[in-house]
């Protein structure tokens, strides 16, 4: 099982989310995070003062998946965040090695998505 | 037209559609130049003294929204402005009626503000004052939508909406105006006891906590305000400053609703009346702080705003009867009293505002206070009642505004009780467990009352740019910008 | 000293500066005693109503900040103030002059409010009253300002603020006192075809409504409003509880917008301009809500407000001219058409808050009803027009009003159309996809309207306490702690 | 009963106890219907306009609030609160008397507004007008608080909560009522000089702003204001909409704040005041934008609203003295002032509002403003000072202008700072670094002023349901749901 | 050492929290996330137009432990997170290669957490 | 590569930040957590009632490096998150196995940090 998680546009959730549920992909988890990277930082002014502020607003994607799933999800993000200009964000992939259902108590990947076909009418 | 009127309003409203008689006559008055400025001088104060009381509902609204939880806020709009709404129409059809007509136990002249002929043997009681009729309306009305707005105090964050709906109709039309008329509308316990209230801490601040506590014995408390155990918990509010400016309001709301209860100016009275309510509120602030400071070790910012209410809420009742030097003293008291009675009540029954002990039992406590404080000039200026227990000695007066007291719970509590009864077994009082952890708003209204707080992006749900459009980005204007080059 | 004023205000001011002929008279006459007390009578009231009108700008920021995004929420602050301030001075210097001094077309008297001789011959429209012309200045003045604030409903998150800056200075200088001085300033509409318009459902809601489509049309919809296949998005905004304050304060200053149009108090009529308005809202919000719980079965917080606003819009044309009885119609007719009118228009063109619907649909909508309702006594008394349809049976007014409404919109909409075409063909219209998506605040302003919402401990950036200062760590007094003693 | 009264507010309430004069007189008067029209008809006006300016109170604590970080939010409302009722108490204790009585230096009589006998040659300053004395407590009483708001500007976020009240004790019962009463309460800088100040740019700002700077530089700057290298850094506020709401309530109440000082209607002077007020306060707007832009190049929310306020202050003292088409050179150059004494104050102490330049430096300009452009016939009509520069061509009236100033300036600085150096050596002034880092609504008030977003789901801490009482889980009404079958 | 991941209700979290530090794991994180699963999408209206809400608001829970102590942590947090209905979560396990106390610099796993009878304390 | 998660106090953020950045890791991302440990809980009053929050404003730091930088950037976070009392914090250190760019697509190490000059200068 590995963890997939992606640092985005807020744009960029919502195609992302509507991809991955169609792949069978329905469970996530987003957060809101402030990031840094090569994106220019913005001067913003208060009373007079200055003061630099070099944070963006970020989502930050999180998504466990078995671990022959990790390119598929990989692949329906890069599609959909990227628009080619600084700021698009990262994909990491980290080793998971344990998951369990709370509802059920079960354990194993099979907790981690619901199956295609379950999903494909999900979106229907 | 009469078709239009029936077909729009029922046929209650035929009654509205006659000639226009009473605000004709102002007007032929005025055309024949014979309208004194009296009219005009009275009506200019009560109607300033309206809109500061009609403002009071911002002051409730908000100080019910920071005392809510964010899921919850918004539903306080829709319910401040639906409450409002029919308080109007209900009081124009037949509350004002019900309250200021002649009659021991209730008026029966005026629906719809109609065909009433002299305004001034019409409603009696207002006769001290030759202020419009409409004029008069207003600040009645206002005075009832205040008493309603008092009633859900006790219910936030789980009462289903239509609930407001129902309850309004039968409290503005009917209960409202019959135990306001009792008070202080010329019924029996104004004009045959010498019962003394003179804004309405009993006719409309104990009136609307009554209906508090009907409602609230049948709805029960928030999800998670009592642990398995039956202990409280707290449940925060989400704003202080929301709270603070529902104070600030209803605080500045006061000053019309109390010096605008001489419902004129000319007799020079209501500035005093204005000086006695501020320094009650003031001392009542001061009270509740100290005492809850006394009793929890900290500065109750919570306190702090519901002691100003519960001072301004006793101090009503008095306001036209005492002396300038007897308003800190009762307000003082209501101050001490709002923190002790909230955290007792608050041990057994949920009252998330303190709508309970800040206007009722503190509209109790005003209510008693004229029978110790009432000043023999004002007793004898406003022709009710005898002075109080510090000048007569005499427990006479207190009796009487006690037994008003009993006398005006007991009616509300039992049609309030019956109405939310009849109510819970037909339409439901309560949202479901999901609903009220979902919150109001979302399950209520479909939408949250601050929906960046629960939705990511909400503007870009199901929304995917083609392609093509992604417009150039540039940098933003207001920002100079230092750029860390491409690796 | 001249000097001083025309480096400062330029050539223009130069009138402002001979001597304060009309201020000195009232001065002179109070001097001698021979002010009539109806002066100080009149201008009391009509100076509260315009400071209750002048309340309602408030009110507007908080309805549009509510419904903004959190992140284009303090743009609204700026532009509210400034767009008030130029109303100020450019109404003193012009539009008080063009709306009420005298002639068919436009008024040409009474520049920076000076050198006019007898105020009731200089602006005799406004002559039934006795009011000061400082105080009748103040009233129309807050007026200009609420249509003013009207045109930038639409407009929200994506114009630039330049734009009103400059569209302001046109509209308190020319459009609108020439529009309003047609319907309600003595201008021929007025006068010549006996057009009814009490307090402005057409002068003041249908003018602001008519400036605020000319500029949407050439502003275009939010980013994310429309997706790729043209289906409207919600962009909710993010806070409701700021908006139902908005709604309540308006609805507070409408008891002075509409009561207040009566000039004056001395013949009574304000009160009942009052009720009526009272009546109307009241119904307004009921039929707003019911509507949209039909149509989309929820109770739609916003659309309570709306349907406020709606109603209090559409009573404000008849409010003076028709009987009680009528308002509850009119106020729900106004209600049904919010919700419906919301819905279609959303389909296609974006507006944020609603406003060409509440101000230019229920306007038209108000002012058609004084063809249909407008009473006799009243037609009479205000000796404008005819009584409506139901009295007359004659479509006559109707027509009139009809005329009325279509000159108005037409000659604002050019007007309104032609100024915003110049602004974007030079100066722009509107901010780059990066500054719409970063918002106003940030990229029009340097510093969010919620900084903490977007920087982290931003008073800590850049910020390295030298290594010394760090200073002791204490418990914090309010809390009493438990101590996990370090393993 | 007198025990009940001295035991309650000791000794000096003795007085207070006393069968009640002059409230009597008046009702006497009313009863034997000799009591003239006049009186409530300024009575109304100057009730109106004290209404107004305790609406300010609102004002004062939103613009700070807004400018506070969320953790310090609702510490402000408590704030308010108490020193609103403090300031009622102590200016009805002997403020009022202080302040009005008979004196050159100080009044002496009116204690508790009793026993003074004829109120008119009790408190001659007032004498031009006959409204109740009632009325004129509440319109100098709302000064005071104005006065005592002013002063917390500058000690946002850091200052112990005890501060507040000790110093309210004294300045509402001795600061202000003594140098208010030399300025504008018929002491010697207007009885014996011709100090012109109409409402109070001295005498109300300029004095609350002096307490400001007194505590200021005893509490110094907040943590992380200045770096290490000393430079100063932004602190922003955490809610530009609630800075705008309290602007706009400011810029309301002003209506009341300079008009009212006519402290009467009859005379027809208050509609002009307000127009003189309004033109200035809008030139603030435009100007202040103006400088900021220049200065820093963004249109910079909070200078827009500290112009609007700055230009009000500057107004303040010349709004009854002074021709209209000067009022916005007044307020233009007030709003030049306040961005550049922001930067230039910022950069050495920590005012966090602006408020020593919005209402010191600006009240001083506006000081001195009447004796450049104070009007012959309104110099004759107040019967104080003489015309101003512009048109004597003499700089005596400005000399006493600033005579007044500087006098006024040095004894409410000696005697604040001796105050807070008091309080610092026993009480204390600053709460520690931990209580200022954690915020002061949890470490002074024990709950934070928006707990949900600094506590997670708070109701539910401590909490555990018993299993057996998990509600069944339904669907939200408001939301029609799409199932997704479990795998 | 191994992270601790866990998805879970708000309601679930303090029940969690108390079993943990009664059993020696004060040290915790937690965050607000917004999840999707199998959980229902809520349908919201705004002025007519309708959106599908797909996340449900979560809590985030984070808490580094010993090996060893993996399973106590995990069956605390099953125990109380579990209602039995969708929208329950998952608790994912991670590996964790190093960790410091920043306060005294040390490394390794006794930083992680106090000791058991110091925690029983604690809450005694 | 190697993810670093660091909890620590929101004072302590800026001073790491900028030596990152001197350093040459520009890119990271922090977000909002409570967070629980060995410091002491707020009793917090409402209304009467007491509620004891365990719980204190932390900032999540998250930034994943290069294997090799890892001691560089847990030093840096050592250095400024400091001040010896209760409440510092924790560094956690994680394995990630991929990581891809999403403006361009690229993955592996080079993607995840700028080269030290160009940050120097970034600084200047
Ligand atoms: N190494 C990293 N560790 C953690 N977060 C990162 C890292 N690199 C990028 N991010 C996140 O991705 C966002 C976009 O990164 P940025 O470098 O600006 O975009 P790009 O990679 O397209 O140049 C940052 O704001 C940050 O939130
Ligand atoms: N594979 C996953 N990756 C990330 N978060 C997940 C994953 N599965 C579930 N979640 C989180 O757990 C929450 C509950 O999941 P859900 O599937 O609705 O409950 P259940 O597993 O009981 O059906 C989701 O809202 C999401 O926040
Ligand atoms: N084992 C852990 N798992 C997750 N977060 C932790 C852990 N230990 C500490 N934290 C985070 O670090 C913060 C500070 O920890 P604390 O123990 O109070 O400081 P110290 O380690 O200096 O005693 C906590 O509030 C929590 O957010």
């Amino acid at each position: 099982m590995k963890k997939i998680e992606a640092f985005i546009r807020h744009e960029a959730f919502e195609p992302i989310r509507m991809e991955l549920m169609g792949l069978g992909f329905p469970s996530l988890s987003i957060s809101e995070v402030k990031g840094s990277g090569r994106q220019k930082g913005i001067t913003e002014r208060y009373r007079g003062a200055e003061l630099t502020n070099w944070l963006r607003p970020k989502v930050k994607l999180e998504c466990v998946v078995a671990s022959h799933d990790v390119q598929t999800v990989v692949d329906a993000i890069l599609k959909h965040a990227r628009t080619g200009q600084i700021g698009d964000g990262k994909v990491f992939v980290m080793p998971v090695e344990e998951a369990y259902r709370i509802r059920t108590g079960e354990s194993g990947e099979e907790t981690l998505q619901a199956h295609p076909e379950v999903a494909a009418q999900a979106t229907a | 037209m009469r078709r239009i009127g029936t077909a729009l309003l029922g046929v209650a409203l035929a009654s509205a559609v006659l000639p226009a008689a009473a605000h004709a006559d102002t007007l032929d008055a005025a055309g024949n130049g014979v309208l004194p400025d009296s009219v005009a001088i009275n009506s200019i104060w009560v109607m300033v003294a309206a809109l500061l009381v009609i403002f009071m509902q911002a002051g409730f609204a908000f100080l019910e929204i920071g005392f809510s939880r964010a899921k919850n806020a918004g539903t306080v709009v829709a319910k401040i402005l639906t409450n409002f709404s029919i308080a109007g129409l209900m009081y124009w059809a037949c509350g004002f009626a019900f309250a200021f007509g002649v009659g021991d136990l209730m008026g029966t002249d005026g629906f719809f503000l109609r065909a009433y002929g002299d305004p001034l043997e019409a409603f009696p009681v207002m006769g001290l004052s030759d202020a419009t009729i409409e004029t008069k309306w207003m600040f009645q009305f206002s005075f009832c939508a205040v008493s309603l707005a008092i009633v859900w105090g006790t219910t936030l964050e789980r009462i289903k909406f239509g609930v407001y709906v129902i309850y309004a109709v039968v409290f503005a039309g009917l209960i409202y105006p019959i135990a306001s008329h009792w008070v202080f509308g010329g019924g029996w316990l104004q004009n045959n006891l010498g019962m003394q209230d003179f804004a309405g801490s009993t006719a409309v601040h104990l009136i609307g906590a009554t209906g508090a506590l009907a409602v609230l014995l049948q709805l029960g408390a928030r999800r998670g305000k009592y642990g398995s155990d039956g202990s409280p918990r707290a449940i925060p509010g989400h704003s202080m400053p929301f709270f603070g400016l529902g104070v600030l309001i209803l605080w500045l709301g006061w000053f019309g609703f109390n010096p605008g209860s001489t419902l004129g100016a000319l007799d020079g009275r209501f500035p005093e009346v204005a000086l006695v309510t501020m320094l009650a509120a003031g001392a009542g602030v001061l009270a509740s702080i100290a005492t809850a400071r006394w009793k929890t070790g900290t500065i109750d910012i919570g306190m702090a705003g519901n002691g100003a209410i519960g001072a301004l809420v006793a101090i009503t009742a008095p306001s036209g009867y005492v002396e300038p030097w007897t308003a800190p003293i009762i307000g003082a008291i209501a101050g001490v009293i709002v923190p002790l009675g909230v955290y007792a009540i608050d041990k057994k029954i949920d009252d998330p505002v303190g709508a309970l002990t800040a206007h009722g039992l503190c509209g109790v406590w005003g209510t008693l206070a004229c029978g110790i404080f009432t000043s023999p000039r004002l007793a004898e200026y406003n022709a009710f009642g005898d002075p109080g227990l510090i000048y007569t000695g005499s427990f006479g007066q207190l009796g009487t505004q006690a037994l008003g007291v009993v006398t005006v719970f007991a009616f509300v509590f039992t049609l309030s009780y019956l109405t939310f009864f009849a109510i819970k077994k037909t339409y439901g009082l309560r949202v479901t467990a999901d609903e009220e952890e979902a919150g109001l708003d979302i399950s209520e209204h479909g939408m949250y009352g601050y929906p960046e707080q629960f939705i990511p992006a909400p503007e870009l749900i199901g929304y995917s740019p083609a392609p093509g459009n992604v417009p150039p980005r540039e940098t933003p204007r207001g920002a100079t910008t230092k750029e860390v080059p491409v690796a």
